[in-house]
């Protein structure tokens, strides 16, 4: 969030001095790679039945903890189904709460950021209040609040944990608009004559929601890490759902026996993280040397 | 202490790459002891890389090399970082433009001024502090003390730039290199920084100066090298190369200088990149006429204050200012930073409202009505901006921005006219589709005037239009904008703090000071006969060509 | 708990102490391989760390409300009236013997004159009687004493050591109700402290002292050194060997593990059964295997709605689904698959395993036969468009992680079917406010008592009718008017033939009826260390008595 | 634009203070009433009895007179507005009440449990700061292999789950290696490996902020400078572009802080730590509305004052802020 701010106050002043720095970047193989991981995840999720090897609620109880093998190829769970066709069915619903919860925190902050940045002085305080009301509760705490009035569940961790990411997109849309409300190509507009609805929806709003796809790029892992947390706790995702955070927190009990069945779930969550936050960098930075 | 005889600096053949590209291309160099060399040349010339370069900084993945590289006696040509660093700061200083960003804005200037001592020098505390001190005082810091403890952004412009030089020389370096060391201050803050530096140079050391202004090069330079492409394409005296230059570049260098050149003179050469030659073919296009001295005022300011708050009360930017403008008039508005010359184009514009007296435009109420009627007549008064590129929605091409201001919302617009538009401001069709981030800085703000222009404006207001350019491309758009005036009748309200520019472009003059016009009149008059004591400071600090 | 049986009366209380550090070990080694012997003299001092997996209780008075862990740590420093041996047999523990009258109304207890509680006051009828009354107190918010004492209308002191408890009705389970923990026996002058201070460390009789409870931390007990009261099958005299208990709450079962196995911890409850499995082929780790007493860990079909208040459904149900291979496979051959709805700790227990035989033929055959004939898209019956749909509420605080995979394979193997089954993890509130609500159709619940009363609590239609609270325990809603006259009965009878009796046919009735689905023993295992030596489970609720143990070198 | 001398500035700057200071007081008041009446009415949205909660939950048998008189001893029988009001006024005097399930005062409960807690955060935080900065400061101005490892190294630890980091960390370190305890039991060493647990995710936010603002101040013209004036490359980190680099992950730290509370909740769990977030966990699992309330309350409130804290180190590590303060 604060990396938005960083890079307005650039100062600019110097750029005339030295000869283009090359930023330190991720190798474009590391953009590559996350886009193919990607791409899997998309497909995995749309289809998963492609990429699965078998059904992935097939019980066998004779084969549970099984190690990985040719036949399982992430070993096999404690009741004996196929660990890489749990983790593929369970790429749409961890993917969905990510997407969901960013979604859900997304609005809201646009909600609560045009209301402060457009609603007068009086409004913009009692947003910020709010804001800094809803801050005060740490995500999980909130998370929990949710949970405990509307009960465990997929639904509502993904519901708790957009909530609890909304005050600071709140934040950050807020900043955005009042920046480029007071930035000199709206002040351009106005000499031009143009009407506040015009200057509104050809300059602030499009210019202000652009950089927010690429932050919730940023936010749908840590979503999917927060709604894993909740699995652990006991109060995400329903069995036999294959969400990952919830086979994770499975796996975890077996850790002194079955070691595949943290391992793989864990990876595709922090593969998942790390590919979306590396893509949605490298469109930042896409975004900045476009500007 | 090198003797008078031994060169301070001593380059041959120095060559600096990033990547495939040579930026600096055999650079031959040397200055004596007491010897002020300057390097004029535009950005993008290679002349900060070559400074750089003197002190092995050229960059993160740059090659250097040369043939001969001595600095103070010392032959740095394969020197290794260790090495380079033994002669930063203790063999040559470096000043760079901005003290504000050239010193640590978090830490005090002190602790600035001291670092070079802590790092070559072993010294106790208390006699670095007195070094220090005494530092400070050499430069003439009023209050060494006080300043000391302050950090950059405490200081004034000026101030802070006597501390940067302060720390540059702290360990009575032969060689002092200064790039850019006045370009972002005022002209009577300039003059005394010139003055210093000049003071140093007069101890014996060695100055290689390094600027893109050939005024300030002209004061101070024993000789000028004149950089274009990573070449040194021209050298000799001061004398011999601002007053009879040999190369083409040198001469449309000096010929883009506004500063003596005659109102309505063409300041730049049709070839572009190129300036003409001095004194060249006067405009095509029709004689200036000058506007008859009793037509009704266009834009009229009348009596305006403005205040904004402060913690404590209320600060005064702009002061009972009265200004009058007709129609094909240029009034050139004059001030240092801060004395509220952008606050009255405000004010002109409307986009703020005045506490105290009222703006008429063409005779009606214009700053006290409500926005939705006067909505209607802003396309009469248009704006230029010192940094066009932050104008401009970052999303928009070229075509969109000049479609969009072209419309005014009027169901009967004339069909936009592009190709007429871009070709009046001197660009290319080509431009239409790109975005301004990736034009040059001139072909922006020639998009800005064309934006301007698309709305057909009585009245421009030009806020610093060409701060930021360089000389050649300066005086392109200065010349642009006196042409457009001529062919629309144009009233222009052109605000500068470079008193050269002002005199170029204007017919009236005023002269603003801490929110208050002290002196305002005819062009010519103000300039060569001041009245105010403050207007006649700005003249005579103003750096012009000539020795 | 399967060991040699152990001769108990009421007058050959006390054993000589190699005699009995024998018995200990053997039950040490309950029914798994090999267990290194208590070798050696008993080490005095050291302090042992036992490391909890279950809640950390609210209340350490298990007076006040009355759950499993509350009795887990009362068991150190609270003492009951009788104790239960390995055999079931009631034996003496702070009364020495006991006598009821012919009409069964009337129990009078001679208590043993040389204990005392731990401030000093001497145990006394008149203590007992106080106790009773803290019992059967609204203020105390008792639950578990509460109903253990229901049939107790009060307690007359007939001299200072003899106390009489009057009863409403006969009681056939009162002297197995008062072996538990929730009835132990408090020092009268700490519950008058009120609830406030004495839930932080209630006085008693037992062999520790509670020194300090650090919320959400641990729990300090400390030797109790004036220890005179050692229950009948205890395997030494006068204070405990250990110096204190340092009893931990470590709620995550991986962290508790690896905490026994870095030797920071000596003791832990509810180990994963795959590191019991793993414990086992460890010299340095003993598991102690103590199922609970009263109702086996079963699933309950909810008979008071539909679909299962048809009776060919139900049996539909538990021929359709496989569990066995489920058991063996999760819990890694540590628990027995159970055909009872009694534990098999209690004697009475009745098993058919003829009725549990899975038969997926007859299952859909049963369901075309109730009218869910068609079948959805999904596989799913339906009927009259409804799915067949089970709903089967989860409680996340009572079921561990093997036991919720268990379930999803109950549920995978039930699809075979057509039933579909929607498992809903719940927290205990959320659960019981689902069970309140009867929106369930299949429920595990795990119920401990000491004795086959459970039944009664279980399957007497009494027990459809919800508390106050919307808790009610008969959660199958059985309701047989046969099944309630056999549970009464032999709740009445003081002739333990008639009472077997009378049990056995409730149970033939209630498993034939297809209520039930048995699937284990509660299952309580605790993993030890080697050096733990003489920690054993005691036979009334089986939770882990330290009064023998010692740290060996 | 800078009004009046530097001389006059200080009179100013005071001024200006106590209006902050005033503005600070009001607004923590504020943030703390709001969060003790959403608090308090979103529990009332909870389904079940809180006079069931407080004999022991649901599954207790209590019978009508226990509930009965329950409901008047903690005046749950009154309209809720009464009851609100009442909660305010208990607030205001600094009673958070009684827990239902512990029945002991949420003060001296929550007392006792928050010194942990924040110990685990604090050390937490100041850890992250320093493999952050640790890692950012090496990471950057070293070529592309460095700096993309650098950013593999933050995208990485950023991504893991707290449970699973315990987890491979207690195999590691605990299970395997022996070194350190599994479990926390109030030593030094116990507190390790939950502290590396909560510190390495969020070290890896604050360096990809800290690298970012790193890397913009490695080309500030001040950086030049001061290698023209001999200063070494380490020199001019340390002394310089350190500072810049912590400004926005200074402001970052209110946030930090509560992303460790959220984390404290799991981790004190793993570790079997008493904390805050073990106790909030317990209470949501009882339906102890007094004890959510408190900790909630206490962590809105331990939020409000990390705010003025870090606008207050912000203040002093970058005195542009103060400046513009006064303006």
């Amino acid at each position: 969030m604060s990396e938005l701010e960083l890079r307005q106050t650039t100062v600019e002043a110097s750029a005339d001095h030295l000869p283009a720095r090359p930023r330190g970047r991720m190798p474009r193989i590391g953009t590559l790679l996350s886009g193919a991981f990607v791409l899997f995840l998309l497909a995995a999720s749309i289809a998963p039945a492609l990429i699965a090897t078998q059904d992935p609620n097939q019980i066998a109880a004779a084969d549970a903890f099984q190690p990985p093998s040719i036949a399982h190829w992430f070993g096999t769970d404690e009741s004996g189904r196929d660990l890489y066709s749990r983790v593929v069915a369970g790429t749409g619903t961890s993917l969905l709460i990510g997407v969901t919860a960013t979604a859900i925190g997304l609005a809201l902050g646009l909600v609560l950021g045009v209301l402060a940045s457009f609603g007068g002085r009086v409004v913009d305080f009692g947003v910020n209040r709010l804001v800094e009301v809803l801050f005060a509760f740490p995500g999980l705490l909130l998370a929990l609040l949710v949970i405990v009035v509307y009960g465990p569940g997929p639904v509502t961790a993904t519901i708790a944990v957009g909530l609890s990411t909304a005050p600071g997109y709140a934040r950050i849309i807020r900043g955005q608009l009042v920046s480029i409300r007071s930035s000199q190509y709206v002040e351009a507009a106005r000499v031009l004559g143009r009407a506040p609805g015009r200057i509104l929806a050809q300059h602030v709003l499009p210019n202000a929601l652009i950089p927010l796809f690429v932050l919730a790029t940023l936010g749908i892992g840590q979503a999917i890490v927060w709604a894993a947390a909740l699995s652990y706790l006991g109060l995400g995702a329903q069995p036999p759902a294959a969400e990952w955070g919830a086979m994770l927190a499975a796996g975890r009990t077996y850790l002194a026996t079955a070691w595949w069945m943290t391992v793989f779930p864990g990876l595709m969550i922090v593969g998942t993280t790390i590919a979306t936050t590396v893509l949605g960098r490298a469109m930042t930075r896409r975004g900045r040397s476009g500007r | 202490m090198t003797d008078a005889g031994e060169p301070v600096l001593d380059v041959a053949s120095l060559r600096v790459a990033f990547g495939g590209a040579e930026v600096v291309r055999g650079v031959d160099l040397m200055i004596l002891p007491g010897e002020c060399v300057a390097i004029v040349g535009e950005s993008g010339s290679g002349k900060s890389v070559t400074a750089r370069a003197l002190l092995g900084m050229a960059g993160p993945d740059s090659r250097t090399s040369s043939e001969r590289l001595v600095v103070a006696g010392q032959e740095l040509g394969a020197a290794s970082e260790r090495t380079w660093r033994d002669v930063r700061g203790a063999r040559a200083g470096l000043i760079l433009q901005d003290a504000l960003v050239s010193l640590d804005p978090l830490r005090p200037v002190g602790r600035e001024i001291e670092d070079p001592l802590r790092i070559h020098r072993r010294m106790s505390a208390a006699e670095r502090r007195a070094r220090m001190l005494q530092l400070l005082a050499d430069v003439g810091m009023p209050d060494p003390e006080l300043a000391a403890g302050r950090r950059s952004g405490e200081l004034s412009g000026g101030l802070r730039q006597r501390a940067l030089i302060a720390s540059a020389i702290a360990l009575d370096p032969p060689l002092l290199i200064a790039d850019e060391p006045t370009t972002a201050l005022d002209v009577t803050v300039q003059a005394r920084i010139l003055a210093l530096i000049a003071g140093i140079r007069e101890r014996g050391t060695g100055v290689l100066l390094i600027s893109h202004d050939l005024a300030v090069v002209g004061r101070l330079a024993d000789r000028v090298l004149v950089m274009r492409d990573g070449e040194i394409i021209e050298q000799g005296t001061a004398r011999k190369v601002l007053e009879d230059p040999s190369e083409r570049y040198t001469k449309a260098l000096i010929a883009a200088v506004p500063a003596d050149s005659p109102r309505g003179a063409r300041l730049s050469s049709s070839e572009s990149g190129i300036g003409a030659a001095p004194g060249a073919a006067p405009l095509a296009t029709s004689a200036r006429t000058p506007p008859s001295a009793d037509a009704a005022a266009l834009l009229a300011i009348d009596h305006v204050t403005k205040t904004f708050p402060v913690p404590g009360g209320r600060f005064t930017a702009v002061d009972d200012v009265s200004l009058s403008l007709r129609r094909g008039e240029t009034l050139g508005l004059v001030g240092e930073s801060g004395s509220g010359k952008t606050t009255v184009a405000r004010l002109a514009l409307a986009l703020t409202p005045p506490d105290h007296g009222a703006v008429f435009l063409d005779g009606q109420e214009w700053s006290t009505i409500d926005e939705r009627r006067r909505r209607p007549a802003r396309h009469r008064i248009g704006a230029i901006y010192q940094d066009p590129l932050s104008s401009f929605d970052p999303r928009w091409s070229v075509r969109r921005i000049l479609a969009d201001a072209a419309d005014r919302g009027r169901r009967d617009a004339p069909a936009f006219a592009l190709r007429e538009l871009l070709d009046q401001v001197g660009l290319a069709a080509s431009v239409a589709d790109r975005r301004p981030l990736t034009l040059s800085g001139g072909q922006r703000q020639r998009v800005s005037i064309a934006r301007a222009l698309a709305a057909s404006p009585d009245v421009l207001i030009c806020d610093e239009p060409v701060s930021a350019l360089d000389v050649t491309i300066q005086a392109q758009i200065l010349d642009l904008l006196d042409e457009l005036q001529r062919e629309r009748g144009l009233a222009l309200l052109f605000i500068s703090h470079d008193l050269g520019v002002v005199r170029h472009m204007a017919d009236r003059v005023a002269v603003m000071r801490a929110g208050r016009i002290v002196e305002s009149g005819d062009a010519e008059r103000v300039f060569v006969r001041p009245e105010h004591s403050y207007t006649a400071q700005l003249v005579a600090d103003a750096p012009r060509l000539g020795i | 708990m399967r060991a040699a049986p152990v001769t108990t009366s009421s007058t050959t209380r006390r054993f000589g102490a190699i005699g009995v550090a024998l018995v200990a070990t053997v039950t040490l080694a309950g029914c798994q391989a090999p267990a290194p012997e208590a070798s050696g003299d008993p080490v005095q001092g050291g302090t042992l760390s036992y490391a909890s997996g279950d809640a950390e209780p609210t209340c350490l008075d298990p007076h006040v409300g009355g759950n499993y862990p509350q009795a887990l740590l009362a068991g150190q420093f609270l003492e009951s009236l009788v104790s239960r041996d390995e055999t079931g047999e009631i034996i003496p523990w702070l009364a020495e013997s006991w006598t009821a009258s012919d009409d069964g109304l009337a129990w009078e207890f001679t208590l043993r004159d040389d204990v005392a509680f731990t401030d000093g006051a001497p145990l006394d009828a008149e203590a007992v009687k106080v106790n009773v009354e803290h019992l059967k107190d609204p203020a105390t918010q008792s639950s578990t004493g509460y109903l253990a004492l229901g049939k107790v209308d009060r307690v007359e002191v007939v001299d200072e050591q003899v106390a009489r408890f009057v009863l409403s009705s006969p009681d056939s389970a009162l002297l197995e109700s008062l072996t538990q923990p929730w009835t132990a026996i408090e020092s009268p002058a700490g519950l008058a402290r009120g609830m406030d201070e004495n839930c932080q460390a209630p006085i008693g009789t037992g062999p520790f002292i509670v020194d300090e409870w650090v919320k959400q931390d641990h729990v300090s007990l400390v030797r109790n050194d004036d220890y005179a009261s050692a229950p009948a099958d205890a395997a030494h005299e006068g204070p405990a060997y250990l110096e204190a208990i340092d009893w931990r709450f470590v709620p995550d079962a991986a962290s508790r593990y690896a905490a026994l196995q870095a030797g920071q911890v000596d003791v832990i409850d509810n180990p994963q059964p795959d590191t019991i499995s793993t414990a086992e082929s460890n010299d340095s780790l003993v598991w102690l295997d103590a199922p609970r007493p009263g109702a086996a860990n079963r699933i309950e079909l909810n008979s008071g709605q539909a679909p299962f208040d048809d009776e060919r459904v139900r049996e539909a149900f538990i021929r359709a689904v496989e569990v066995d291979e489920g058991i063996e496979s999760l819990f890694f051959g540590t628990a027995e698959r159970s055909y009872s709805p009694l534990s098999s700790v209690e004697s009475v227990a009745y098993s058919d395993e003829a009725l549990f035989e899975p038969d997926l033929d007859r299952a859909n055959a049963l369901l075309d036969e109730a009218g869910w004939s068609e079948r959805d898209a999904d596989g799913y019956r339906v009927r009259d468009g409804a799915r067949l749909t089970l709903r089967f509420p989860v409680s996340t605080n009572q079921s561990i992680p093997a036991e919720q995979s268990l379930f999803e394979q109950v549920q995978a193997t039930a699809k075979a079917a057509g039933f579909d089954v929607v498992i809903e993890l719940l927290d205990l509130s959320s659960w019981y406010g689902a069970l309140a609500a009867h929106e369930y159709e299949i429920v595990s619940a795990p119920y401990t008592k000491v004795g086959p009363d459970v039944l009664r609590i279980l399957y007497h239609s009494d027990s459809i009718t919800p508390a106050p609270s919307g808790y009610f325990a008969n959660l199958s809603q059985l309701n047989d008017p046969e099944v309630d006259a056999l549970l009464s009965d032999a709740a009445a009878t003081s002739d333990p033939e008639a009472r077997a009796a009378s049990y056995e046919k409730a149970q033939r009735l209630i498993l034939g009826g297809y209520y039930l689905l048995p699937l284990y023993d509660q299952q309580n295992s605790f993993l030890m260390s080697t050096s733990v030596q003489g920690a054993r489970a005691l036979p009334t609720v089986s939770t882990p008595t330290f009064y023998d143990a010692w740290l060996a070198g | 634009m800078t009004p009046g001398s530097p001389a006059d500035r200080p009179s100013r700057v005071n001024g200006a203070a106590l209006r902050r200071t005033g503005l600070l007081v009001a607004g923590a008041a504020f943030v703390l009433w709001a969060v003790a009446s959403l608090t308090f009415f979103a529990i009332r949205l909870i389904p079940g009895d809180p006079a069931q909660a407080i004999l022991g939950g649901p599954g207790s048998q209590a019978s009508q007179e226990a509930l009965d008189q329950v409901r008047r001893d903690y005046g749950l029988d009154q309209p809720l507005l009464v009851q609100y009001l009442a909660m305010l006024g208990r607030l205001v005097t600094g009673d958070l009440g009684t827990s239902y399930a512990l029945k002991l005062p949420v003060a001296d409960l929550l007392g006792a449990q928050l010194g942990g807690t924040l110990l685990l955060a604090t050390l937490a935080l100041a850890l992250a700061w320093l493999l952050a900065l640790g890692l950012a400061i090496w990471s950057t101005g070293r070529g592309r292999v460095a700096s993309a490892l650098g950013e593999g190294i933050e995208i990485t630890s950023a991504a893991l789950p707290h449970f699973w980091l315990a987890a491979v960390l207690i195999a590691v370190f605990s299970t395997g290696l022996g070194w350190l305890p599994p479990v926390a039991t109030g030593t030094p060493s116990g507190l390790v490996l939950p502290v590396v647990t909560l510190a390495v995710p969020l070290a890896g936010f604050l360096a990809q902020v800290m690298r970012e603002s790193l890397l913009d101040t490695m080309q500030q013209p001040f950086v030049v400078s001061a290698r023209a004036r001999g200063e070494s490359a380490l020199g001019v980190r340390l002394r310089h572009t350190i500072r810049h680099a912590a400004l926005p992950a200074i402001s970052l730290s209110g946030w930090a802080l509560g992303w460790l509370l959220s984390g404290a909740v799991v981790v004190e769990t793993i570790f079997a730590m008493p904390g805050l977030g073990r106790t909030l966990l317990q209470a949501v699992t009882l339906r102890d509305i007094p004890v959510v309330t408190g900790v909630v309350l206490l962590v809105a409130l331990v939020y409000v004052l990390m705010t003025v804290l870090t606008d207050v180190v912000s203040r002093i590590a970058d005195p542009r802020l103060r400046q513009e303060g006064a303006r």
